[in-house]
């Protein structure tokens, strides 16, 4: 094995503008640690890529100007690793490290154990982490500061008179669910005041039968829920600004699968009014860096707090694409104490990007599909932007996640997004191991989604359609 | 902090060969090979030989005769008597060229090849070499020195704590392969040590 | 327009053949090699030896025999030792799988193989094959016709103009390789002729 | 060898607009043909690759609905092979013929076969090409149309009093030059009119000296020249814009190197004067479709005609990354007898972007390294597009011309640009042949580029400083 590897840098570094960072190591594998070695280099930031045994050969190895290897494949002995990641910094003289997303990005220990020892975290701090990742005080902190949280009773709903109390509350529709339940039974939508009596009764009765327990609870019912995000970006000086939201509702088991910048449905007030929100959440928590807030929409326009990210996302990409503000550079800007180099008003939505996470996996069974990529060629031309760290030949190992690629198409519109995410597929060929790219090619034709008509259910009736139809023969 | 540990990491044992990035092809060599020998049984047994043993590439070549056997994607998830991919390249040079291998990579396969009897430790932490618990001090281990399974060889230090590295066989220090005061990585080859 | 002419191409020889895209065909010569000790139960005793081992590729060549077993595509996923199609390759050249090749030429590979004696006509142009001067004429050119250097075989249109193809070599029209009225591109083999 | 192949479509075809073709066959291979290709299935038109012996495995025929194999390698038996590309066209089916560049894209006999076989050509009207081909026809259109040309004096200057007239009619700085002559000798640059007897004497004797003829003529004298096109779109109602300019001043014996849009030094009055003349020459001519108008710029802001083409060119990405216009869709849909689908109002420079042409030859040196690629991988990541036709081992064919990719950044301002093609080029693998590719990050690095002062002869002293320097120490 190899000692601690210091290549000789490309070409005569001669960055344009000074470096945030001189060197920054990146606590990451895979597409996103490429992507933070890109950033880097565009501004003269020397990088260090730690990598577990199963990783000798990545790509984010090769193009980092120095390289560790942490640990064995598995990513608690490697990736998760705190006292290797850390002792990686120190030898080889790293003054900040880049989380990406995913293994330590939101692990706030790893965050004061950086401070403890003189390295910078790109990232918030320790303590928003903490107070993001717990639910019950995220939630808390919200509701202080106004951000509309998804209402419901405070524990059983004993009678229905509370229930018609609770309802009127949290306005119509309602759900009246079994405490003890589970498979909609138990389980009654409420329309109106006048129905809830029976409906109420009947969850009541049946919760009873089915689970000898007829305690129910109440939650707002969303017609249709669409999970929107909004980017946000801040500083150390209190600046906070948005990005515009992201349209995430294609999604799998909560496995986001496509991911567009602007939403399809949103009208100019409605963006305004989520971003605002979003802002007011972010501001609340004293945020800096790279943040997401993640939103359940209704159908009527409501909007809920679902949760916060304190780390970039994978979709992060459309953002950059309508936006053209690089996140991952500000991410570093910011966390050598920079000012943001955006105000809000010079944030500018242009024209439209989808991303679709093409993973090693049956495009329609969704089992894992490791292994080696045999013959490879990503598409290019025009609105497209590849992020991968696969290369021919490339062995995708089981130990990690089996994301291989993130092709992101974009368009002056979202017709002409959609027909480079179609062509962009139809000229992808990864040959070796399975991907869900025929899935997406699947979707992207679907009348709903050119519409722009889905939901965070979406994905389980198309499944089902799939079963009836999974050749794929024209509607 | 988690951090605090005396010599908590095990030395491990020596890690999987390197998949080597460009396949190797080990030829053996033909002339040590009896060639009138040679017949369908014999092919046969080489061939059993191969599959059991951690190779990527076989070649045989004796006379006019001559095979390869190549092992290649991802290891058998399973069973596989080998975990790392393996390859056996022809006559031909059947290398299938690793597009983007980091060419770091490639030259660290070059490492010297393992002499029998010679036991490599290496390193479970990454972190700054020392062959003395400070500057003045004896080195605990220098060639020619017999050690012992347990015996401190070097300390490595990360996050400012001192990690004692022991010995995990017996016998003599052959080679000290590390600079004192040099960064090493995880799996880093310390010392040689003549097992005995 | 300087498309006037009238069966100004000549007829060209037979093109190289197509390089193979994809690992080429199965193409077991076995039975056509008689080898000293290594016959055909040998080489299926072998095969199914390969077949269980975990190897990617197996090659062999005494003599004036060889050949070669590549196991490929996604690895078998569970630890069947021959999940994957078995290809069987022969004298063939050692091509680098084309990665992206098109798949069309995978399938041309297919075409058979050229058997010694016969020559094949191939078109000049591209155009619409046509076996005779108008459809109630006989044709050109039947099986079981001889034909002579200069002889028209067929007429090609293109560009609406009738540009008759003559055969280059002297021999017996064994088949015709085109259906009546169809496109033809540039190299495109029409007939199958047996020099004599 | 294979029939015309008609390939299964990929996917279910649900074009999102209707298809101003059916059906398009693109006489052209590489880079280009791939192009036009992924433009035609955004449309949801079938495509016709053709193809030489040389390129059956080329992607351009991968990736195209149908193929025809119309000759053997060299392009006058195939590319260039009228009668075979037509009954391709026939064979087929195709409605219409996209040149690409290069080959039969400004052969306006070409263009006059497709009408009388009933074939739709993408480009102007042979009329158009044949007018604007003819240099001398070229530039008495453009002096009627008030287009600025070089001035120089008609013919022969047989006096210093002549000479003091044409030098005033035509601005100083002029050139005197022996009409004989070359390399320098006779030949004077004249700054004023104080200056001007002594110099026309000096270079007639000096001329009479050198080739025995004292005749001289007159010319404007350019201060550091640099390449200014304007793209020009037209449709058949007379419509005509411009999509701004882009400067191709790194170029080596004519031929391009790096292109980029917008130009580092036009001021915005500037630019909207060259772009104002530009579409001047195109309506004058009566343009339509894609055009490009290529003008010198002296250092003190005068510019002249040079010549114009009739076609698509190889730097349009540059420009369709800054205006987000997609500018061979737009080819099809005026082809089609479409209206142009923006106006002048609409069409907004955004960003910056650098076009680096990669060619398969040795970099300082410039022989050609023709080859088979032993490994390969594009750059991705934000703001990068790739224009090539090359996987891992394509072989690269003698017979055609070199370029094997075009690498074009994308940055907000001109210096994101730069460093994203610095470390563009940096993560760009080519192994098996020799590219351009070091040349380019050399330039990239080089103060001159960065600071935007070069001109047309910027290479000669640049390739003179690689021969003191070839290592590419610091400076």
């Amino acid at each position: 094995m190899g000692a601690i590897k210091r290549k000789a840098p490309a070409a005569v570094a001669a960055p344009i503008d000074t470096p945030p960072f001189k060197k920054v190591l990146i606590a990451n594998r895979g597409e996103i640690a490429l992507r933070v070695i890109l950033a880097c280099k565009e501004m003269g930031i020397q990088t260090v890529a730690v990598y577990s045994e199963a990783d000798r050969n990545a790509l984010h190895v090769r193009f980092a100007d120095e390289e560790v290897c942490i640990g064995p494949a598995p990513s608690s002995k490697s990736y998760l690793n705190i006292p290797q990641v850390i002792a990686a910094a120190e030898v080889t003289g790293a003054e900040a490290i880049h989380p990406g997303y995913g293994f330590l990005s939101e692990n706030a220990h790893f965050v004061e154990v950086c401070l403890a020892c003189g390295i910078t975290f790109i990232g918030p701090s320790a303590e928003i982490i903490r107070k993001m990742g717990n639910k019950a005080q995220a939630k808390a902190t919200m509701l202080e500061a106004g951000v509309p949280l998804m209402p419901g009773s405070d524990g059983i709903v004993e009678t229905v008179e509370e229930a018609l109390v609770v309802a009127e509350q949290i306005g119509y529709p309602v759900i009246v669910k079994a405490s003890a339940g589970g498979g909609g039974r138990g389980m009654r939508i409420v329309n109106n005041a006048e129905e809830l009596p029976d409906l109420y009764n009947t969850a009541r009765t049946e919760a009873k039968g089915a689970f000898g327990d007829d305690s129910v609870y109440m939650e707002k019912y969303l017609l249709e829920p669409r999970h929107i995000e909004v980017q946000i970006m801040g500083d150390l000086f209190g600046n906070v600004v948005h990005l515009g939201e992201r349209e995430c509702s294609i999604q799998r088991r909560h496995q986001k699968l496509i991911e567009e910048s602007p939403s399809a449905v949103l009208t100019p007030e409605l963006r305004q009014r989520i971003c605002d929100t979003a802002v007011r959440a972010a501001k609340a928590v004293g945020y800096y860096n790279a943040g997401t807030i993640e939103f359940l929409l209704d159908k009527r326009g409501d909007f809920f707090f679902m949760e916060m990210n304190t780390r970039v996302q994978v979709e992060h990409p459309v953002t950059e694409l309508v936006t053209s503000i690089d996140i991952v550079k500000e991410q570093l800007r910011v966390a050598a104490g920079q000012k943001l180099s955006f105000r809000q008003e010079d944030v500018v939505q242009k024209g439209h990007a989808i991303e679709c996470r093409i993973n090693a996996e049956d495009p329609f069974k969704f089992t894992p599909s490791p292994g080696r990529i045999t013959a490879l060629h990503f598409p290019g031309g025009p609105g497209i932007r590849v992020d991968t760290a696969m290369h021919q030949d490339a062995v995708i190992p089981p130990h990690y996640d089996s994301m291989v690629a993130k092709l992101i198409a974009y368009g002056a519109n979202r017709t002409e997004a959609i027909a480079r995410m179609r062509r962009a597929l139809d000229t992808l060929v990864i040959e070796g191991i399975k991907t869900t790219a025929p899935l997406h090619r699947r979707i992207m034709d679907h009348p709903d989604f050119i519409s722009g008509a889905f939901s965070t259910k979406w994905m389980e009736t198309f499944m089902e359609e799939l079963k009836r139809n999974p050749a794929g023969d024209p509607r | 902090m988690s951090t605090s540990r005396k010599k908590s990491a095990a030395v491990k044992k020596t890690p999987a060969p390197r998949p080597a990035s460009k396949p190797a092809a080990p030829k053996v060599p033909a002339q040590a090979v009896p060639v009138q020998a040679i017949g369908l049984e014999e092919i046969k047994s080489l061939i059993a030989l191969v599959g059991r043993e951690p190779f990527q590439e076989f070649e045989f070549e004796a006379g006019d005769m001559r095979f390869r056997i190549r092992k290649d994607g991802p290891a058998p998830v399973i069973q596989a008597p080998v975990a790392a991919p393996i390859v056996v390249a022809a006559p031909a040079p059947q290398v299938h060229p690793m597009p983007s291998a980091p060419p770091a990579a490639a030259q660290a396969v070059a490492a010297p090849a393992d002499e029998p009897g010679i036991h490599y430790v290496t390193s479970p932490i990454v972190g700054t070499f020392y062959r003395a618990s400070n500057p003045t001090a004896t080195p605990f281990a220098s060639p020619g020195d017999f050690v012992k399974p347990g015996q401190t060889l070097c300390i490595i230090e990360a996050m400012k704590l001192m990690n004692e590295i022991e010995s995990d066989v017996a016998g003599e220090v052959v080679k000290v392969l590390v600079e004192n005061g040099t960064p090493v990585e995880y799996g880093e080859r310390l010392f040689a040590v003549r097992i005995g």
